[in-house]
């Protein structure tokens, strides 16, 4: 069953002259339960999509056109009391830095107390009760002490969890998950994202992991969706796109990794660097770095189109599909 | 420092004020787009304009005394019945054209501030720039007292100050010297101001990879912070300069107003207010109440245009 | 917390001899107390005799320490003018500037906050534009100025508002008059409250919606918001207290503005306060009361400062384990 | 390329240690304990007793996570902090005492790189002006001519087109930055540069960029690495030879192969099995628990034992000597030096 469906998302951000297109009506799926990678550089929309589904787009950016649609409601038609019932709730989100996500001055049992009090009427003995209970969900060790402290008094691993059972609290269907390791350490990152898929996998919670990490997409995700520039470029099995990329850019981004070459030797770089919003090329985003840009590359976008198992937009396998039918046809 | 700073850059000629072109056109089309700044810009180029042509703008010298008759006092302007055609804004109690004595007192009053904002920016940078640089007990020792200043407030300090001052003196020879004695006291009360700014630009930029790179390919101390960090502090400087200069011009009209700042013989806003204040309760307001307007008003503009330009070199806005 | 409260007492004792040094040498370079004393037409011989007496001749220390053992037994000399001790001269006239001291906070506390959240939360409201359109007016005209208009407006022109003086007082207890007991005290304090709150208040009114907007700007408000929270809670629970915190240090160094400022309201006001009384005795060279003021003034400012640093120690919860100061 | 092309190690470091105060100032330093007030000192251990080589031609990486101290080693490597304790030999000369005049040379031959590249230039010079000032610093004797060729052929070097001259840095991608900051250490010719964390603020696709013209550098310029990361895939892909850091001591030094063949560290260990893998999707990385220290206060013995799974008496009570293991690895370790560390945890390596 389908848990959240986004369709035509386009997001803008508004500037001194024109607004600027931060997400190009992008459109994907994700199942009850199913977990999701998005993937891609900075700069390549990634974080406005998570910020975007909870309607916590920060100003200047804004929803231009498209639907959200969240078991079965459209966030973007929301009344704001509505959506503020959906998030942390039905929805939940876990942030980047988690040494400046918990507020300084309140203990960790205010700021877990007041989650639980905002959605259900309980009262500040079981909303405490219940917030402890998650806690050891997360396995912080003397969890009845960790209510009273303030987060300075906790490292930067320890307060991640807080963050992450902050975001269990009331069950959520939905985790949208924004780079939750990226400042952590490697012994620590590791112990999260165990956790993590731990969690989502025994509680049926979908997660929408946002990384730069290929790494950790391949280890905790299903599906992936792989964004440039503001657009999904490619998506499908986690698996298949990483065993079998087929846009110019996924395969780009995994033949640069330092282990797909022998130690030594030069490393699969891709020229140049991503568009920034306000200098974007014409026609696919991509063309200015790839080898296989034809002129049709630098006139239109493509549209999205399966190919094996994966949904591709390149007009280079585009061609590469219509060859392949023709030859199959001649047969 | 090496004397070579001073030759022209060899690589950068081609395009030597292209940054600076960018960097003005940024501005330039802020203002452009700022119509508040633009009346203040107007306003205040008028007064200062005005205030430093006085000699030749005003139809008299108010501190001549051969100019002034006593009989000539109080006088309102020229839209209030019982006025004299020649005192267009009236007399004041000395039988002074207040029209000049405005114009005179606004200068002192633009010099008084801007000298005075002098001595702080130079006091207070050189302490910022060492404070925030050298580091340790010397910064620690510094910016207590600074702080300590600070909690003391410069109204304060100078209150006393000059009191004493002109205690030790006597009022002929504090009248004399006082816009030494201003100059002096308002541009050292408040050093703290401009050295704490400095100092936390210098932490912040002295944190950035760039001091680091200087001083692994050798640069001495000397050249790292008059040449990477004190050009990369100035956004800061110049926010807080424009406030200043405000702050220095009430500050200077309040002292003369207490009767410690310039004496009634030649007159800035604030002692031309307060000589006024005792005719206010006779009817007499237009000594008073016109240098005020002239002072909220010179005031006021360079706040508005200390605002443009705090929003305009916000570091967080400009991409950098 | 314990270093931090060790470090700000010895602090405060080291800024008040400090004080007391500078309030020393004043008292020794200004003004000759054996004139006061004796007027001029004593002998040089009888002169000489005194300044023995007096101690006079004694070395600097040895006159300093005495001054000082003086001070802390209360003992700040006697007035030249009123032929009283210094210091009953002041605390006579000091309940007078509390109260207009008093008067001004409580404008300042009790507008600067609602206002200042209000223009960080709704910041293109016209309200807003208004409110800060006269904020920048209100930092840009001169307390003295504020009380000299508002005495030609309500008092002179429209009648409305005594122009000087405490009024009418009801006696609570010492040397304790109050203005807030009587319909008269109240009608007299209430313009030179506002005047002296006029700088003050568009200032915090400015600071609160600047550090408030940053908070606003946070990771941790941005979570809160992703966690359902109500937007009343995450305005005055999550980002109120955040706020105050660099509010409060900078409250701290403006209590030593806001006594500069009574000496200017009650100049204009003509308020029988510490201020006024002060400005006289530097009219009338009368040095005891001058060194007696700003010994008391340095007092205030020591108190005041010393609690507001504790209070931010209470109300961060950070201070414990991190050093306070830079 | 691991082969020392003369006897002496190129850097040499010996017992190097760093501690930051924590309390600076009399009164800072007063503590309350059981009814009385004492006087101590807290200083942060970052550098506790560290020696290594480096051998000209070589790339080391010093590894380990944050507050491992090794930018601490990088920054005094690169005489922007003094040792509190140890040597720092270069070239046989030692370095770390040296002060103003004397230290030019060294300055000349040793440069650094670093982390951040928005902030590793200043962005009130141009590009030209950049790398124009250290050129003529060390090079007075040089005509305008001789520096502006110097300075084109720098530029070409990293792949920057020489017309880039009057641009400033907000001009520039992050990855254009870092090439002009690897440009600028050029300049004057050094022979051993300091990378710390070069990469790790930059996308994957421009990482390998950056990587590549660092290799290229190191054909070109016959440039000796010191390489601080915390990403294991990089360092097996760059190094010659790693040092694994926990907690400002050394866990391990070995050849990069030997390291991640055999890595024998149980700290090494976790740190190679917590690398996310490309082709495993079912990861099964050595779980770490308890908490980690505070450099301020090391506990007794070894600084791993309280997240490490084969810790006893002995690694509370003794902090392990460096020694060395037949394949030459070199091993802080009694659990390794007993042998009483089971057979290591499989590593699934990419391949």
């Amino acid at each position: 069953m389908t848990l959240l469906s986004v369709r035509d998302l386009t997001v803008k951000f508004a500037t001194r002259n024109e607004p600027v297109t931060a997400l190009h009506g992008i459109s994907f799926d994700i199942a009850q339960g199913e977990r999701v990678g998005v993937v891609g550089e900075s700069g390549a929309g990634k974080s406005i999509t998570g910020f975007a589904l909870m309607n916590l787009l920060s100003k200047p950016g804004f929803i231009d056109s498209g639907q959200i649609l969240f078991e079965g409601q459209d966030v973007t038609q929301m009344s704001d009391r509505a959506v503020r019932k959906l998030r942390g709730n039905r929805m939940a989100m876990i942030f980047q830095d988690p040494m400046v996500t918990l507020n300084p001055v309140l203990t960790i049992g205010q700021q877990m107390i007041e989650t639980l009090r905002a959605h259900r009427r309980l009262s500040y003995d079981e909303a405490r009760q219940i917030a402890l209970v998650k806690l050891k969900g997360v396995y912080i060790p003397s969890p009845e002490e960790r209510l009273d402290q303030y987060p300075h008094e906790l490292s930067g691993g320890m307060r991640q969890r807080i963050v992450i059972a902050i975001a269990l609290l009331l069950d959520p269907q939905l985790i949208i998950a924004d780079e939750p390791t990226t400042a952590l350490d490697v012994t620590i990152q590791a112990d999260i994202m165990e956790l993590l898929l731990e969690l989502c996998r025994s509680n049926m919670v979908g997660l929408m992991l946002i990384t730069h990490d290929l790494g950790v997409v391949s280890q905790v995700t299903e599906r992936t969706l792989v964004m440039y520039a503001g657009r999904i470029i490619e998506s499908g099995k986690t698996r298949a796109i990483i065993n079998d990329p087929q846009h110019p850019y996924t395969q780009g981004l995994i033949n640069a990794l330092p282990q797909q070459t022998p130690p030594g030797t030069r490393l699969r770089q891709i020229p140049g660097s991503m568009p920034t919003l306000s200098m974007m090329p014409s026609g696919c985003p991509f063309n200015p770095r790839c080898e296989l840009a034809t002129d049709l590359c630098r006139a239109n976008m493509p549209d999205i189109t399966q190919f094996g198992e994966v949904q591709v937009a390149c007009h280079e396998v585009q061609r590469l599909q219509a060859d392949l039918n023709t030859a199959e046809a001649a047969q | 420092m090496s004397g070579q700073t001073a030759e022209p850059a060899v690589i950068a000629a081609p395009r030597p004020s292209r940054f600076r072109a960018v960097w003005d056109s940024k501005i330039g089309y802020n203002f452009r787009r700022n119509p508040v700044a633009i009346a203040s810009m107007a306003i205040f180029l008028i007064i200062t304009g005005l205030a430093f042509f006085a000699p030749l703008i005003a139809p008299y010298n108010p501190y001549d005394p051969a100019q002034i008759d006593i009989m000539n006092s109080e006088y309102p302007p020229s839209w209030v019945a019982g006025s004299l055609p020649e005192f267009w804004l009236g007399t004041d109690d000395q039988g002074r054209d207040l029209w000049s004595t405005i114009l005179y007192g606004t200068r002192l009053s633009i010099i008084i501030g801007v000298c005075a904002v002098l001595v702080q920016a130079v006091l207070g940078i050189s302490i910022g720039l060492i404070s925030g640089y050298v580091g340790g007990r010397t910064d620690s020792i510094l910016m207590r007292l600074a702080d300590i200043q600070l909690s003391f407030s410069t109204l304060m300090v100078a209150i006393i100050f000059l009191a004493l001052t002109q205690a030790l003196f006597g009022s002929e020879v504090f009248g004399r010297y006082a816009v030494v004695f201003l100059i002096a006291v308002i541009g050292v009360a408040e050093w703290p101001q401009y050295a704490r700014t400095v100092r936390a630009t210098v932490l912040a930029e002295k944190k950035k990879e760039y001091v680091d790179s200087a001083r692994v390919l050798g640069f001495g101390p000397g050249r790292i912070m008059l040449r990477h960090i004190l050009p990369n502090s100035m956004s800061p400087i110049f926010v807080i300069s424009t406030v200043q200069v405000a702050n220095a011009i009430i500050s200077e009209a309040s002292l003369s107003f207490l009767g410690l700042g310039m004496p009634p013989s030649q007159p800035s806003l604030g002692s031309l207010i307060s000589s006024g204040f005792d005719y206010i309760l006779s009817g007499s307001w237009w000594i008073t109440v016109i240098p005020g307007v002239v002072l909220v008003v010179l005031v006021l503009v360079i706040n508005l245009l200390g605002d443009w330009i705090r929003d305009v070199l916000n570091p967080k806005l400009y991409r950098g | 917390m314990f270093a931090y409260l060790v470090k700000r007492i010895l602090q405060a004792i080291a800024v008040m001899l400090a004080i007391s040094m500078i309030g020393f040498a004043i008292q020794g370079n200004l003004g000759d107390p054996l004139r006061e004393l004796l007027g001029q037409s004593v002998s040089e011989e009888v002169r000489q005799q005194l300044r023995e007496d007096l101690g006079l001749n004694d070395p600097f220390l040895v006159q300093y320490m005495r001054f000082l053992g003086n001070a802390l037994q209360g003992d700040l000399g006697t007035s030249y003018f009123f032929k009283e001790p210094a210091l009953e001269v002041i605390l006579k006239k000091f309940p007078a500037t509390m109260e207009l001291v008093f008067g001004a906070t409580l404008i300042i506390v009790g507008l600067s906050v609602p206002l200042g959240v209000y223009t960080a939360i709704r910041p293109n409201s016209i309200a807003s534009k208004v409110i800060m359109a006269l904020s920048i007016v209100g930092i840009s005209i001169p307390v003295f100025l504020t009380a000299i208009l508002m005495i030609y407006l309500f008092a002179v022109e429209l009648g409305w508002m005594p122009s000087f003086g405490r009024g009418e007082t009801v006696h609570v207890f010492g040397y304790w008059d109050t203005n807030f007991l009587s319909a008269d005290g109240w009608a007299h304090i209430i313009m030179p409250s506002v005047a002296l709150s006029s700088i003050m208040l568009p200032l915090f009114v400015r600071l609160i919606r600047a550090e408030m907007m940053d908070v606003l700007q946070s990771e941790y408000v941005r979570f809160a918001r992703a966690k359902g929270i109500a937007p009343w809670r995450i305005y005055f629970i999550h980002a109120l207290k955040n706020t105050m915190l660099p509010v409060i240090t900078v409250g701290g160094v403006q209590i030593g503005t806001m006594v500069a400022y009574t000496i200017l309201t009650e100049t204009v006001f003509s308020w029988p306060g510490m201020g006024s009384m002060f400005l006289e005795a530097v009219n009338r060279v009368d040095t005891p009361l001058i060194v007696a003021y700003l010994i008391v003034v340095g007092f205030i400012f020591v108190i005041t400062n010393t609690i507001v640093d504790l209070i931010y120690g209470l109300v961060n919860p950070t201070v414990k384990l991190s050093r306070m100061g830079a | 390329m691991s082969e020392t092309q003369s006897d002496s190690p190129l850097l040499r470091i010996e017992n190097l240690e760093k501690r930051f105060d924590v309390d600076s100032g009399f009164l800072e330093s007063l503590r309350f304990r059981g009814g009385r007030i004492r006087r101590e000192t807290r200083a942060v251990h970052a550098v506790n007793n560290i020696s290594f080589d480096v051998n000209r031609g070589e790339a080391v990486c010093v590894v380990g996570e944050s507050g491992c101290g090794k930018s601490t080693v990088a920054r005094m490597v690169a005489n922007l902090l003094t040792p509190s304790g140890g040597e720092i030999h270069y070239d046989g000369q030692r370095i770390d005492t040296l002060h103003g005049k004397a230290l030019m040379p060294i300055r000349s031959k040793i440069q650094m790189v670093f982390q951040n590249p928005y902030a590793s230039l200043n962005p009130r010079m141009t590009i030209g002006q950049s790398l124009e000032e250290p050129t003529k610093f060390h090079n007075p004797t040089l005509s305008n001519g001789d520096i502006r060729d110097k300075i084109t052929g720098v530029m070409k070097s990293v792949g920057i087109d020489p017309a880039w001259t009057a641009r400033y840095p907000h001009e520039l991608s992050g990855g254009q930055r870092q090439r002009i900051a690897i440009a600028r250490a050029l300049t004057v010719d050094p022979e051993f540069i300091v990378a710390d964390e070069p990469i790790s603020a930059l996308d994957v696709s421009i990482q390998a960029q950056v990587l590549n013209l660092m290799l290229q550098m190191q054909e070109d310029h016959g440039i000796t690495y010191l390489f601080i990361t915390h990403d294991l895939s990089v360092v097996e892909h760059f190094g010659t030879k790693v040092a694994v850091l926990y907690l400002g001591s050394i866990c391990e030094v070995a050849d990069t192969r030997t390291l991640f063949a055999a890595p024998k560290h149980p700290y090494t260990k976790a740190l190679l099995s917590a690398v996310p893998q490309l082709k495993d999707d079912s990861p099964n990385h050595i779980r770490l628990k308890g908490e980690i220290p505070t450099p301020i206060d090391l506990p007794d013995g070894c600084p791993f034992q309280t997240r490490c799974p084969m810790a006893n008496a002995r690694c509370r009570a003794e902090k392990p000597a460096a020694f060395q293991q037949p394949d030459g690895a070199i091993v802080a370790c009694h659990a390794v030096e007993e042998g009483r560390s089971e057979p290591g945890v499989t590593l699934q390596e990419a391949v």
